[in-house]
């Protein structure tokens, strides 16, 4: 019943009739579910609260898993292989695809730590081999300049938008091949915002981008593909320009006209 | 009627101010009372006090380093084994266990850290020291018994804190950490526990000031030896327990004077810890908030 | 090994460690738990609560005069200590708030809190008992409302704290002069958990052994007279315990019982009396909402 | 159900409290005479219903909480002499003959079937002799199966008179004792472990397989220890019985004029037992009112209570001795 819009381009991650149900809920919080997540692109999923954006972008790195109970039911392939599966290998899968948070989660240690602690956990243990990749993912991350004289600092000396990219960078130096972004700017001040949004767009060349936001403007902004989701369901997928300027539902047109959400 | 108010008004403030003047009475008056009463005793010994190891009461003869070593050596025989474990026991509590069980689990270690310390020093007396005596060979008494006793006194203490202080490790923080790839103790261990590490230091700062002072569960199985032992297994004595043990019972000024030369150091050295405990806790509220 | 297999082999090994660890450390606070019901539970009997102390060897001893003792030292306590703790808590918040005085009050309550109670044992020897010529209820009295004074006071102090100030607000908008605003409006407020704060405070010294060993002493009989020695559970417990004889150290062990169900009884009261209220404030707060 | 049980022990006693108000003493010292103060005490409650609250913290204690005032009465093991009692304000009187005893956990050895000779007491004491295959106690002991353990020395950790009165004995019969140790209420031992007071003693070497205690005998008898054969002052064996404990308190020579200042240890004769002591009570001289109770108390325990006292293992005081205490007290103006 969703319109999803078939595209030409190379698919990183392909979401197939997935449903998901929280732990003690008797209905499924996403019914059947389908849609590609092109690779190096940004793809947006938006849609008004308790739509199920956030359960399914957390559902692409299984962080659900975290808790007891939760389900997972259809498939999410990514090279070939469903990741569902039960004996798929979660900590490899988690530094291929990495997640920044609705609020910056600086760790309770220095800026270079904080930065290193993803390569740090794969078995990086030279101090120049760190070096290199922290300040390569600090520039990544658009961070670099404003805390190259202060490495050591405790990461919770930043603002919050400083965080914020630190979280971005901390996340590309693992080098993931996509990244997933929960409301990234949510808790920012517009200039943050805009430093975000920019260095999402500059970070596509390297990763495929997942972004959950409630801000249609930024989704407009930023992403080439649009997915909107509403009620737990997928209504309609395809090119953010299509999406924002005909889009086939009414529900999607009435939605991004304003008039609920 | 303004009037009245105002009479009253300043009568309450003043009762209030009054009874919180008392607390800065009491803590000065204990200092105080324990240098004039320890006096005698320190004009006689002087510093030499602390290192002179002969408790010979017969030639007024009084050393307080054998109890001083003991109250150490015992407290620290117990931070070795309650640290760990209970640090254990608030991972589990919070990471490990099923639901099901964190709940009464919690709540039964919360209830035990109130009975009272002489119940386990009788269950010291009666169980832990022949099950030592069995173990260790020795008499079962003696700083060993007595450390492991005090263990298993803070352990509840310990491990409820610490169990406080992990769960305020905000969810998001452990979800990042997940996300960049870390086990379950990579996360404990480099996000949880530095995340709450000034509550888990206060925590264990302040059972050791606990274990420290403890009488009750320690004087049963002691041995009270004035001796500093030459094994941890032999029977030695604490600030404490020396206190309760000989404390009604001086018959020599000098005596009485050497034992609250002992309650003077006791006195010091727990404030010392607890200021430390203190002072730590007040650095991290300060510090340490996720930005919003 | 990959460093990812390392790691995921050391998570298994930490966790299995911390569980292992975790299991030793209740089973040894369950072995406790075990033999103090199971001792005491078979020393109980009907006679431990109508009959007092009686030489060992000898039928029908109990422990009346330590029971009673418990209560009046207690209660004794309660009375002298929580009004002080109370006007010294209400001082630091209302009064003094930020002030450095406050501050310095609040620090020596902690530190008190935590001092030795032996030594508070000692002090209050040298101070009621040496003097005034003899062991008493009420040196036990004193020196166990000086340890319950901070306590009262730090829950005092935050149970304040967690009176919104827009009821302060309200009533002095009313006219109503500090002194009023504090004992109708912010008592009223924070009752509950300054009671849940009695209760524990109690809880507390209840079972302290050590300031009693030089105060209130210990008696073989039943005596209510404040300015005679008194027993208690605490002190009988740890003479019965050490004694030699199997009648005294079963008693020993009921008066134990006895002990840690009053203690845990005061405990499980204040949570159950907490969680109730928090619950019904709740309830109060959702219906206002709609 | 225990709050209950609690709720309604509040209630019945205070229904309980008496109306008629006894006399109340309280007093305090040594554990050497504790069960018989005990048992007397509450035959005395039965008889005239004052309370004499008697706590056995150590004799110690006792000279200590009744010089500061602090008790009606102590008791203790150590007589005073003269001068600390003028300097104390206190009279002096005996109450009961014990006797110390060395009883042991080994097992498989019955009472009195081993023999220790004063000078191995001593040698176990001092931490010489550390194991009961020791060839010194196995010479006086060829039948005895004695294990190859080490010692467990359990001694008091409190002020204690019964200390003071073994190691009275011990440095009679020890030189290396007497410079090494010497006499005294709290020593610096040399080995052990402290118990608090006879109990804790008594309750330690029935806890502690291989040690060896000092006792008074009501605390050997009540807890059905096994004691050792010693040796009288001429070096003949002499068990721990009451016919030999009374042959050694038979040659007591009391005193009026020096309190009845008297160490009974060593005494001569082949059944005198070489530890005996008696334990005297400590009167602070202003307190008339008290006093005339406390004299009371023992008056009526002198009179009634000399078949507990051998029932517990205490030799009671010879007529003439009482007699002796009475015209102490008529002459003191102690009665009534």
């Amino acid at each position: 019943m969703a319109t999803v819009d078939k595209i030409n381009e190379e698919i990183d991650l392909e979401v197939k009739n997935f449903s998901f149900r929280y732990a003690g809920s008797e209905t499924n919080s996403l019914k059947n579910v389908s849609l590609p997540i092109a690779k190096n692109k940004v793809t947006a999923l938006i849609g008004p609260s308790g739509c199920g954006k956030t359960t399914l972008l957390r559902s692409l790195n299984r962080i659900h898993d975290l808790y007891h109970g939760n389900k997972y039911f259809g498939e999410i392939k990514f090279e070939g292989h469903n990741i569902l599966d039960e004996n798929e290998d979660l900590i490899h899968l988690r530094t291929r695809i990495g997640m920044i948070f609705q609020k910056p989660t600086a760790f309770p240690m220095s800026i270079y730590d904080n930065v290193a602690y993803g390569l740090k956990l794969q078995g990086v243990r030279d101090h120049k081999i760190l070096d290199g990749k922290v300040a390569e993912a600090l520039k990544g991350g658009a961070l670099y300049d404003e805390v190259k004289n202060r490495l050591h600092d405790d990461a919770d000396s930043l603002s919050g938008g400083q965080q914020q990219r630190l979280c971005i960078a901390r996340a590309i130096a693992v080098e993931p091949e996509i990244l997933l972004f929960d409301e990234p700017t949510s808790a920012l001040d517009p200039i943050s915002t805009i430093a975000i949004e920019s260095l999402i767009k500059s970070l596509k060349d390297k990763v495929t981008i997942v972004i959950v936001t409630h801000n249609m403007q930024q989704a407009q902004r930023i992403s080439d593909y649009t997915a909107f989701m509403y009620l737990g369901e997928l209504i309609e997928f395809g090119k953010t320009s299509k999406i924002f300027s005909n889009p086939d539902e009414d529900l999607t047109k009435q939605y991004i006209s304003g008039k609920f959400g | 009627m303004h009037n009245k108010h105002s009479i009253k008004e300043m009568f309450f403030e003043h009762l209030t101010r009054f009874s919180a003047i008392l607390v800065l009475f009491f803590l000065s008056a204990i200092f105080i009372v324990l240098i004039i009463k320890a006096y005698p005793a320190i004009h006689h010994f002087g510093f030499s006090f602390i290192t002179e190891q002969k408790w010979a009461p017969n030639f007024e003869l009084f050393g307080g380093l054998p109890a001083i070593y003991g109250s150490f050596i015992s407290t620290l025989i117990a931070m070795l084994f309650a640290v760990p474990v209970a640090i254990g026991i608030a991972i589990f509590l919070s990471e490990i266990s099923p639901k099901s069980l964190k709940a009464p689990m919690g709540v039964s270690i919360e209830l035990l850290a109130a009975i009272p310390s002489v119940v386990y020093g009788m269950w010291g007396l009666f169980y832990l020291a022949p099950l030592m005596r069995d173990v260790f060979g020795g008499n079962g008494l003696g700083l060993f018994t007595a450390g492991l006793i005090l263990a298993i006194m803070i352990l509840p203490f310990i491990s409820a804190i610490t169990r406080d202080a992990l769960n305020t490790t905000p969810k998001i923080l452990k979800e990042s950490a997940y996300a960049l790839g870390a086990t379950q103790w990579d996360v404990i261990k480099d996000i949880m526990i530095p995340y709450a590490k000034a509550g888990i230091v206060g925590s264990v700062i302040l059972a050791l000031g606990r274990a420290f002072g403890e009488t009750m569960a320690v004087t049963f199985v002691m041995g009270n030896s004035h001796q500093i032992p030459n094994s941890i297994f032999a029977p030695a004595t604490s600030i404490p327990s020396t206190l309760a043990n000989e404390f009604s019972e001086v018959d020599s000024e000098l005596y009485l004077s050497s034992l609250y030369f002992l309650a003077l150091i006791l006195f010091i050295i727990s404030f010392i810890i607890i200021a430390f405990a203190k002072f730590y806790f007040l650095k991290n509220k300060r510090s340490r908030k996720i930005k919003k | 090994m990959t460093s990812s297999t390392k790691r995921k082999i050391i998570n298994k090994f930490v966790l299995s460690l911390s569980t292992i660890f975790a299991i030793i450390g209740v089973a040894f606070l369950f072995w406790i738990l075990f033999v103090l019901l199971k001792n005491g539970f078979s020393a109980l009997s009907v006679n431990m609560f109508v009959e007092d102390g009686a030489p060992p060897g000898t039928e029908g001893g109990g422990l009346r005069h330590a029971i009673v003792g418990q209560l009046i030292l207690a209660v004794g306590a309660t009375v002298l200590g929580v009004p002080i703790g109370i006007l010294a808590g209400t001082f630091v918040r209302e009064y003094g708030k930020k002030s450095q005085f406050a501050d310095l009050i609040r620090d020596l309550s902690d530190i008190m809190m935590s001092a030795p109670s032996i030594v508070i044992g000692t002090f209050v020897y040298a101070l009621l008992v040496a003097p005034t010529g003899g062991f008493s209820g009420y040196a036990g009295i004193t020196a166990l409302a000086i340890m319950m004074i901070p306590i009262i006071l730090r829950t005092t102090d935050d149970m304040l704290g967690l009176v919104p100030n827009s009821l302060r607000e309200a009533a002095i908008a009313l006219g109503a002069p500090k002194y009023k605003m504090i004992l109708d409006v912010v008592y009223l407020g924070a009752r509950v958990g300054i009671l849940t704060g009695i209760l524990l405070g109690i809880a507390r010294v209840a079972g302290e052994t050590a300031p009693l060993l030089f105060t209130s002493f210990n008696s073989n009989f039943f005596e209510t007279d404040l300015a005679e020695p008194i027993a208690s559970l605490t002190v009988t417990m740890f003479n019965y315990a050490t004694s030699p004889y199997e009648d005294w150290q079963s008693l020993g062990w009921g008066a134990a019982l006895i002990l840690a169900g009053f203690v845990l009884g005061l405990n499980i009261l204040g949570r159950i009396w907490l969680s109730f209220h928090h619950i019904t404030r709740k309830k109060i707060l959702k219906k206002r909402k709609r | 159900m225990i709050l209950k049980k609690l709720l309604t022990t509040a209630v019945v006693s205070s229904l309980a409290v008496s109306l008629f108000a006894g006399e109340k003493l309280t007093g305090a010292g040594a554990t050497f005479p504790a069960p018989v103060y005990y048992d007397w005490a509450y035959s005395y409650k039965k008889a005239t219903g004052h309370k004499v609250n008697y706590q056995s913290i150590g004799s110690g204690g006792g000279i200590e909480q009744a010089s500061k005032r602090t008790v009606d009465f102590g008791a203790s093991d150590e007589p005073l002499k003269s001068a600390k009692l003028d300097k104390e304000k206190l009279y002096q009187f005996p109450a009961v003959i014990g006797s110390i005893v060395l009883v042991h956990n080994v097992a498989g050895i019955p009472d009195e079937a081993l023999k220790l000779s004063n000078t191995n007491v001593a040698d176990i004491y001092l931490g010489k002799i550390t194991k009961w295959n020791d060839p010194k106690i196995v010479a006086d002991n060829p039948s005895l199966n004695l294990p190859n353990e080490n010692i467990t020395v359990v001694r008091r950790s409190d002020g204690s008179g019964t200390t003071y009165n073994f190691s009275y004995f011990l440095s009679a019969v020890s030189s290396d004792w007497k410079s090494k140790v010497g006499t005294g209420k709290s020593l610096d031992w040399p080995v052990g472990v402290g118990g608090k007071g006879n109990e804790g003693v008594t309750n330690l070497v029935k806890q502690t397989p291989n040690s060896i205690g000092y006792v008074e005998n009501a605390y050997k008898i009540s807890n059905k220890l096994s004691g050792a054969t010693i040796q009288t002052a001429s070096g003949k064996w002499v068990t721990a019985r009451e016919e030999n404990f009374k042959a050694s308190a038979a040659n007591a020579n009391w005193e009026l004029d020096k309190h009845f200042y008297y160490i009974l240890s060593l005494q001569k004769g082949d059944h005198s037992y070489p530890i005996v002591a008696a334990t005297f009570i400590l009167l602070p001289k202003e307190k008339t009112e008290t006093n005339s109770l406390v004299v009371d108390f023992y008056n009526h325990s002198f009179e009634n209570g000399d078949k507990s006292a051998s029932k517990l293992g205490y030799v009671p005081l010879p007529t003439e001795t009482k007699n002796l205490i009475r015209q102490y007290w008529k002459q003191n103006k102690l009665t009534n």
